[in-house]
């Protein structure tokens, strides 16, 4: 049965073969079908997949497809494994990823057919590594897909190639991943030159033969990876940008899959973070401190889409938090329901700037609940969601991160629950802005409001539900459930710490946390419902709505210095010093070669005299009788 | 090899078989001539040569001797020795073929046997590849060194005509040996003779239709003339030759013609064999004269066939000739071959 | 067009079927034409040994005639050169002298008469015009010669035999020895 | 000296004067009928050798198919010896001297080298280079090389009409 | 008869080989002495493929000692048809091309 492995990431490679070579021949409705059909069907392999791990309890045995790379002291095998972990991921990527290729399909309609063969391609490929990605029984495959979801993000967020400022979005993006990426990559040879071996199968048993230092730098690496890859500080800047990309694709890549790829990663390695005191502390400060940053940056955000990648950002802060304080479950479990309701606000924010006709700015919307109806319930819905109300999905992971939190360190859960009530404020203001009072765009825009096609809102409507009900899988013991995903993933986060806080003060802070959010939610609509701020932002809402000016900030003391160091280098040391020496180099071969030419006439005969000659020579020179006496022994 | 040993009485032996051998080659070749005008003249229901001695039958004598004092002439411009030595090879090549033909079973002379087979070597059929490719060259050297245009395109022809017909020759044969299993000519007629099997022709009626084709190119016999189109190119690759040079070309001819009927009678029907007959229960001499005179009558046959053929049929164009041995002839042997192949496959397991 | 005999053919030009490409049908039946003509009787007439018989009116080769007593009849009237369709006759004329009677029947004879026998059709006109019964028409052929001038007869090729000084010789020309 | 020494010596001499007569020769069609003439030393030495499959395709794949072409060839282009081209004598000094060099060192060799003292290389006996022998070898152990021979001779067939095709 | 002798033989014919590639301008006749070293490594093979014969065989061996000594000569003899049908294709091209089969004629690899 095993065999059902391949199948999973074959069907998203099949699709972007297909819609990649095909793309010119093959009608949008054909394209779109294709590649929704692919990740279906890669959803559907996923499912049974799932249910045989759950069913047995351990992961799926797989054969190694091949020998990947096989040198003199290691070998990595081009193997897939599908555990509780994965499987779960693989339900993420495939289910969520399917609804938004279905939303993509009519999102994209406008689009001309080749590009939508290209965007479909892209997209399947992305599936294709993300599944790479999570399924990979090594740190290398792995790396494999970890590079491939980086490439076709940055290829998405460049879809619309035509706008400078999308390309260097897409460039941004793709650096600050490859920084990223080579702290991952130096992890990897670290762990290889020390342990011989990169399998998780292999890793995690002999954890106990490396030195504390070997751990800390192995795990600081691999979260400067996840840095890169999950957005957090300081590497976060590049998910905002990244929003020049289609809508679906934020979705999809900057909200509910790629991103958490880095949650996935230090969840994978845990084994490792454990013991790492420094690496826990490290990632949960930056966890809570890029979550309180990006929150104070959505605050004063008036792009719709910006609101929602700062928030982004935010909570995948809160899953590094999670992860820090060893509530890896948490995190995991935080990662599904943000797939769930961050990719239908995503998705909401699609179909509400498909009906405003590509406008983005909240300060013009408004009113919109009328026109939109299914679009503002689905939004209404996940911004509940994400607020932490309960019963909703966001309530359940949020609040286990937070005790998880409170239980480590109460510093943490005060700036944790600062974070979550600056999350109800912000969704809230967006929600209000957008949806409620009055409509104040053009009198055009007003005229050609509609909601959105069914192909899109099904979608929505569907992940509205999951948003609603995904908690329930997590539900705590203290509220009467049995954390069914806890006890899921538990044989694979062995080393998740069991906090042990008394029911009455998990009870105090779930009610405070709630409490916090529900009175932001109040003031956030009452605020801004009818009246919202439409001019810019003066004083420090200023300063937070430039983002803390850290885009300048990175542009004053990295990009600056290293341009002006790349100046001194170009004009001074690459001119006289390299150049003059390649230069030096190539004008003593040219001379010697003009001379050397000389010798060779064209004449095969002159060549052929030489190369007897040479065997005359030698034979001169390896006349050995002893050594000839050898080399006929061998022969006869 | 057989030939270096020291038994002088088998070295004499052998050379009378050879000498034997050659002679009545010459001798049937030149009666071929002969026979050769006299089955034209009763195929177009004339006499023939009738002025020499009785019927004629001294004709090719005088045929001979004519060549033979007709005036040498070697042209200014040829190759003097090459010009030479092309009717030579083209000689040779045909007598040498002779050499592995078993011409009939033992004779018994005083109490020692002798096999009426210069060598029987067990790469017989091989060796006749090897000869049969060798022909080539009488044509190619006569007519290259002639210096003359016509003769050269002839040779070029001639050349590559029997190049291409060899192929198809010895993929009919291959299909041939898969079922004797033995390039041994000798083996392969004792298979014939032997209780239960009939002649090959019987288990490769296409294999033979094949290579009686392929011989009819290989001698340069109509309608395969090409070489020699007297319509076309003169006299074909030995027009600047005269005298007993062409007479060589012209003898070298007929003997091949004798040799490849000998080697279409000795591969596919039978050999000596007489059918019908137990020669076990015969003298052994007198059972092998009548094995030769059974492989000589046999061999007439295919002799008298060749030249009915020649009277019959019109010469091939040279594409259409190409085109037969290459897109014809090759495949049918191929495909001769498969099935031959499946066959014995299928016999065996 | 209808044509004269009615044993014209139209040719046909379909392209060949299978059986006609494979050629092997039309060689047999050749083979077996060929083969059949083997056997039937030559029609050859083995010249020197057997000739055909002539018909009486055959027309061969010029004589010119003796009298029996063995002297020329040709008085060179030159009757036969006017009648010669061909014009391939010429004669010079010369008058008997003293002694030649037994040579000459008339008191003129031909010095010279020449046939050019490339000329002569072999009609007999001459041998009709001749008032001596000099010139006959014979029953050989012509033979063959290198030259043309070996193709002008002159008195010697013409004149047959004496028949009484070579009486053998006329037998023989005339096959009745 | 008998029969068979006799033979070989011939057959070696013969080998050597063909190889030297190709060289020498001017004319092209000479050259290849002295190579043809070295072939057929080289079968006789085969059949020596007891090597009479070896002998027998010698003969039919050089001396019948290989110098036919040749032969062809400079038919074909009416090479002369009057168009011959010819190199500069101290090309050709220089040629002959460093193949009489090579020459010397592996004669030299073969006479100083101890292990191939002794050894002989058996005339007659043997039936190694019977077709029987070869055929069973070729066909078992060395079918895929035999497979991949027929390869590259269609392949071989196919680049000479490609090449030779006029366009 | 020793096996220096065989050897001795081919290495002669092997430079006689040698010398003529190295002499000789025209092209067919260069590539008929590579043909001409081809066949003196043949010849040493087949050498070699019956030097064996005789210790087999004192020792009661297999007598199809060597035979793939032999086998090798057959390929090679099936590679140098195939080379010789191809390289003569390229010859005639290059007569075709330049009227000439001298290979000194061909030197557009100088410069």
């Amino acid at each position: 049965m095993n065999k059902l492995v391949y199948l999973v990431p074959l069907f998203p490679l099949a699709g972007f073969l297909i819609n990649g070579l095909l793309r010119k021949s093959l009608s949008k409705g054909i394209i779109g079908f294709i590649g929704s059909a692919a990740i279906l069907a890669s959803f559907v392999v996923s499912l049974v997949l799932f249910f045989q791990v759950k069913g047995s309890g351990a992961a799926i045995p797989v054969e190694p497809l091949f020998t990947f790379i096989n040198a003199d002291t290691f070998k990595i095998d081009f193997a897939f494994q599908v555990d509780q972990l994965s499987s779960l991921f693989l339900l993420i990527i495939t289910g969520v990823g399917f609804l938004i290729h279905v939303y993509s399909a009519a999102y994209m309609h406008e689009e001309p057919e080749q590009h939508v063969g290209r965007y479909f391609a892209y997209l399947n490929l992305f599936v294709f590594s993300m599944l790479l990605l999570v399924m990979g029984a090594n740190y290398v495959i792995m790396f494999i897909g970890w590079e491939g979801v980086g490439l076709c993000s940055y290829l998405l967020i460049g879809y619309w190639f035509k706008n400078n400022d999308y390309n260097y979005a897409a460039k941004k993006a793709f650096i600050m991943n490859r920084i990223g990426d080579l702290g991952f990559l130096l992890a990897v040879f670290w762990l290889l030159s020390k342990l011989g071996t990169v399998s998780f199968n292999e890793v995690f048993p002999q954890v106990s033969r490396l030195t504390p230092t070997d751990i800390t730098g192995i795990t600081v690496l691999l979260f400067v990876g996840a840095m890169g890859k999950s957005a957090q500080i300081p590497l976060y800047t590049w998910l905002p940008d990244a929003m020049a990309g289609p809508t679906p694709v934020s979705a999809l890549i900057h909200a509910a899959t790629m991103v958490t790829a880095g949650i996935y990663m230090v969840a994978r390695s845990n084994a490792l973070y454990s013991l790492s005191e420094v690496a826990q502390h490290l990632v949960a400060i930056v966890g809570i401190a890029t979550a309180l940053l990006s929150a104070t940056i959505a605050i004063k955000q008036n792009d719709i889409k910006k609101v929602l990648a700062y928030s982004t950002v935010s909570q995948l802060g809160y899953m590094f938090l999670g992860l820090g304080v060893g509530a890896y479950t948490g995190a995991v479990f935080h990662v599904m329901t943000h797939a769930f309701f961050k990719a239908l606000l995503f998705l909401g924010a699609g179909s509400v700037i498909h009906a405003m006709h590509h406008e983005q700015d909240i300060r013009n919307m408004g009113g919109l609940k009328k026109h939109l109806p299914a679009t503002h319930w689905t939004f209404l819905l996940a911004c509940i969601a994400i607020s932490g109300i309960p019963p909703f999905s966001g309530f359940f992971s949020k609040d286990e991160i937070l005790a998880a939190a409170y239980a480590h360190s109460p510093v943490y859960w005060v700036l944790g629950v600062i974070g979550a009530a600056m999350t109800a404020f912000y969704m809230f203001r967006l929600y209000a802005t957008t949806f409620l009072g009055q409509f104040r765009g053009t009198h055009e825009q007003e005229h050609h409001l509609h909601e959105s096609p069914k192909a899109m809102t099904i979608p929505l409507i569907i992940l509205a539900v999951l948003s609603v009900i995904g908690g329930m899988v997590g539900v705590p013991e203290v509220l009467g459930g049995h954390h069914e995903l806890h006890a899921f993933l538990a044989p694979v986060l062995t080393t998740e710490t069991h906090h042990e806080i008394s029911h009455s003060t998990e009870y105090a802070l779930m009610g405070i946390s709630v409490a916090v959010a529900a009175v932001a939610i109040f003031i956030a609509v009452s605020k801004y419902s009818k009246k919202p701020e439409l001019g810019e932002p003066a004083g420090f809402g200023k300063v937070l709505a430039d983002k803390w000016y850290i885009d300048e900030l990175y542009n004053n003391i990295i990009v600056k210095p290293l341009g002006a160091l790349a100046g001194v280098l170009k004009n001074v040391v690459e001119k006289s010093g390299i150049d003059g020496a390649v230069n030096g180099v190539g004008r003593f071969v040219k001379y010697s070669a003009r001379q050397l030419r000389l010798l060779q006439s064209g004449q095969v005969g002159g060549y052929i005299l030489f190369m007897v000659l040479s065997i005359v020579v030698l034979f001169l020179l390896f006349w050995n009788q002893a050594m000839i006496t050898q080399f006929l022994n061998k022969i006869f | 090899m057989t030939l270096l040993a020291f038994d002088w009485l088998y070295l004499v032996e052998k050379l009378v078989l050879i000498a034997v051998i050659i002679s009545a080659s010459l001798l049937i070749a030149m009666y071929a001539t002969y026979f050769e005008r006299k089955v034209a003249a009763w195929m177009q229901d004339r006499i023939g040569p009738d002025r020499a001695g009785p019927f004629g039958i001294l004709q090719p004598l005088a045929d001979g001797g004519k060549l033979f004092f007709k005036e040498e002439i070697i042209p200014n411009a040829a190759n003097k020795w090459l010009f030479i030595l092309g009717p030579c090879m083209a000689m040779l090549t045909a007598m040498m073929t002779s050499a592995v033909i078993p011409w009939g079973s033992k004779i018994d002379l005083g109490g020692r046997e002798i096999a009426l087979q210069i060598a029987d070597v067990n790469i017989g059929m091989l060796y006749i590849f090897g000869v049969v490719s060798f022909g080539v060259y009488g044509i190619m050297i006569g007519g290259w060194s002639s210096n003359n245009k016509f003769s050269l395109m002839a040779a070029l022809r001639g050349a590559s005509q029997v190049i291409s017909y060899e192929l198809a020759m010895g993929l009919s044969l291959i299909a041939l040996l898969m079922l004797t299993g033995s390039l041994s000519l000798k083996t392969i007629v004792e298979q014939q003779m032997s209780h239960g099997n009939l002649w090959n022709i019987a288990y490769q009626p296409l294999g033979f239709f094949i290579f009686f084709v392929c011989a009819l190119a290989e001698c340069n016999r109509a309608p395969f003339d090409l070489p020699e189109a007297e319509s076309e190119l003169n006299m074909g690759y030995h027009q600047e030759y005269s005298s007993m040079k062409l007479g060589f070309y012209l003898f070298a001819e007929y003997i091949n013609m004798f040799i490849s009927s000998a080697i279409m009678a000795t591969l596919f029907f039978g050999g000596y064999d007489v059918p019908f007959l137990d020669e076990s229960t015969l003298n052994p001499n007198i059972a092998a004269l009548i094995g030769i005179a059974a492989l000589l009558a046999k061999t007439f046959f295919f002799i008298f066939v060749f030249m009915w053929i020649r009277w019959t049929l019109p010469r091939f164009r040279y594409d259409q000739l190409m085109d037969i041995g290459w897109k014809k002839l090759i495949p049918l042997a191929l495909v001769n071959m498969v099935i031959t192949a499946v066959v014995v496959l299928l016999r065996q397991g | 067009m209808q044509s004269l005999t009615n044993r014209a053919k139209p040719v046909d030009r379909r392209p060949m079927n299978f059986m006609e490409r494979m050629y092997l049908p039309a060689v047999l039946k050749g083979m077996s034409i060929t083969f059949s003509h083997m056997f039937k009787k030559a029609p050859t007439v083995r010249y020197p040994d057997e000739t055909r018989p002539f018909s009486p009116v055959f027309r061969g080769l010029h004589v010119l005639n003796r009298d029996e007593e063995g002297r020329e009849r040709c008085t060179a009237c030159g009757l036969c050169a006017v009648a010669c369709p061909a014009e391939a006759i010429t004669m010079e004329a010369a008058e008997r002298k003293q002694g030649e009677e037994n040579l000459y029947r008339e008191e003129k004879y031909a010095a010279k008469y020449e046939i050019n026998m490339l000329r002569c059709i072999f009609c007999g006109l001459c041998e009709e015009a001749c008032p001596k019964d000099a010139i006959y028409l014979s029953e050989t052929f012509a033979p063959s010669n290198f030259a043309r001038k070996g193709f002008i007869y002159g008195k010697k090729d013409l004149l047959i035999p004496d028949p009484k000084t070579e009486a053998a010789d006329l037998a023989k020309a005339k096959g009745t020895n | 000296m008998g029969t068979t020494q006799i033979l070989f010596w011939f057959l070696t001499a013969l080998a050597l004067l063909g190889a030297i007569m190709v060289l020498v020769s001017k004319n092209p069609v000479h050259s290849v009928l002295w190579l043809i003439v070295v072939f057929f030393a080289i079968s006789g030495h085969y059949i020596l050798l007891n090597a009479q499959f070896l002998a027998i395709v010698n003969l039919i794949v050089y001396a019948g198919a290989i110098m036919v072409l040749f032969l062809f060839v400079i038919m074909l282009m009416n090479l002369n010896a009057e168009t011959e081209p010819q190199k500069s004598i101290w090309m050709k000094f220089f040629g002959v001297a460093t193949g009489g060099l090579l020459l010397s060192f592996f004669i030299s060799f073969i006479v100083s080298s101890i292990d191939l003292k002794n050894k002989t290389a058996q005339l007659k006996e043997g039936d190694v280079g019977l077709i029987k022998n070869l055929g069973k070898v070729l066909f078992s152990d060395y079918v895929i090389p035999f497979e991949i021979a027929s390869i590259l001779f269609l392949s071989a067939m196919v680049g000479a009409v490609v090449i030779g095709k006029k366009d | 008869m020793p096996i220096q002798y065989y050897i001795a033989l081919a290495s002669a014919l092997f430079c006689i080989g040698v010398v003529g590639v190295l002499t000789r301008r025209n092209a067919i006749i260069v590539f008929m002495c590579i043909e001409l070293m081809l066949n003196a490594v043949n010849l040493l093979l087949v050498a070699f493929s019956k030097m064996h014969y005789a210790k087999a065989a004192a020792a009661g061996a297999v007598t199809t000692a060597g035979t793939e000594g032999q086998l090798f000569v057959f390929f090679i003899m099936v590679v140098a048809a195939a080379e010789v049908s191809v390289g003569l294709a390229i010859i005639v091209m290059m007569y075709r091309n330049v009227h000439s089969v001298d290979v000194n004629f061909l030197n557009r690899l100088k410069n």
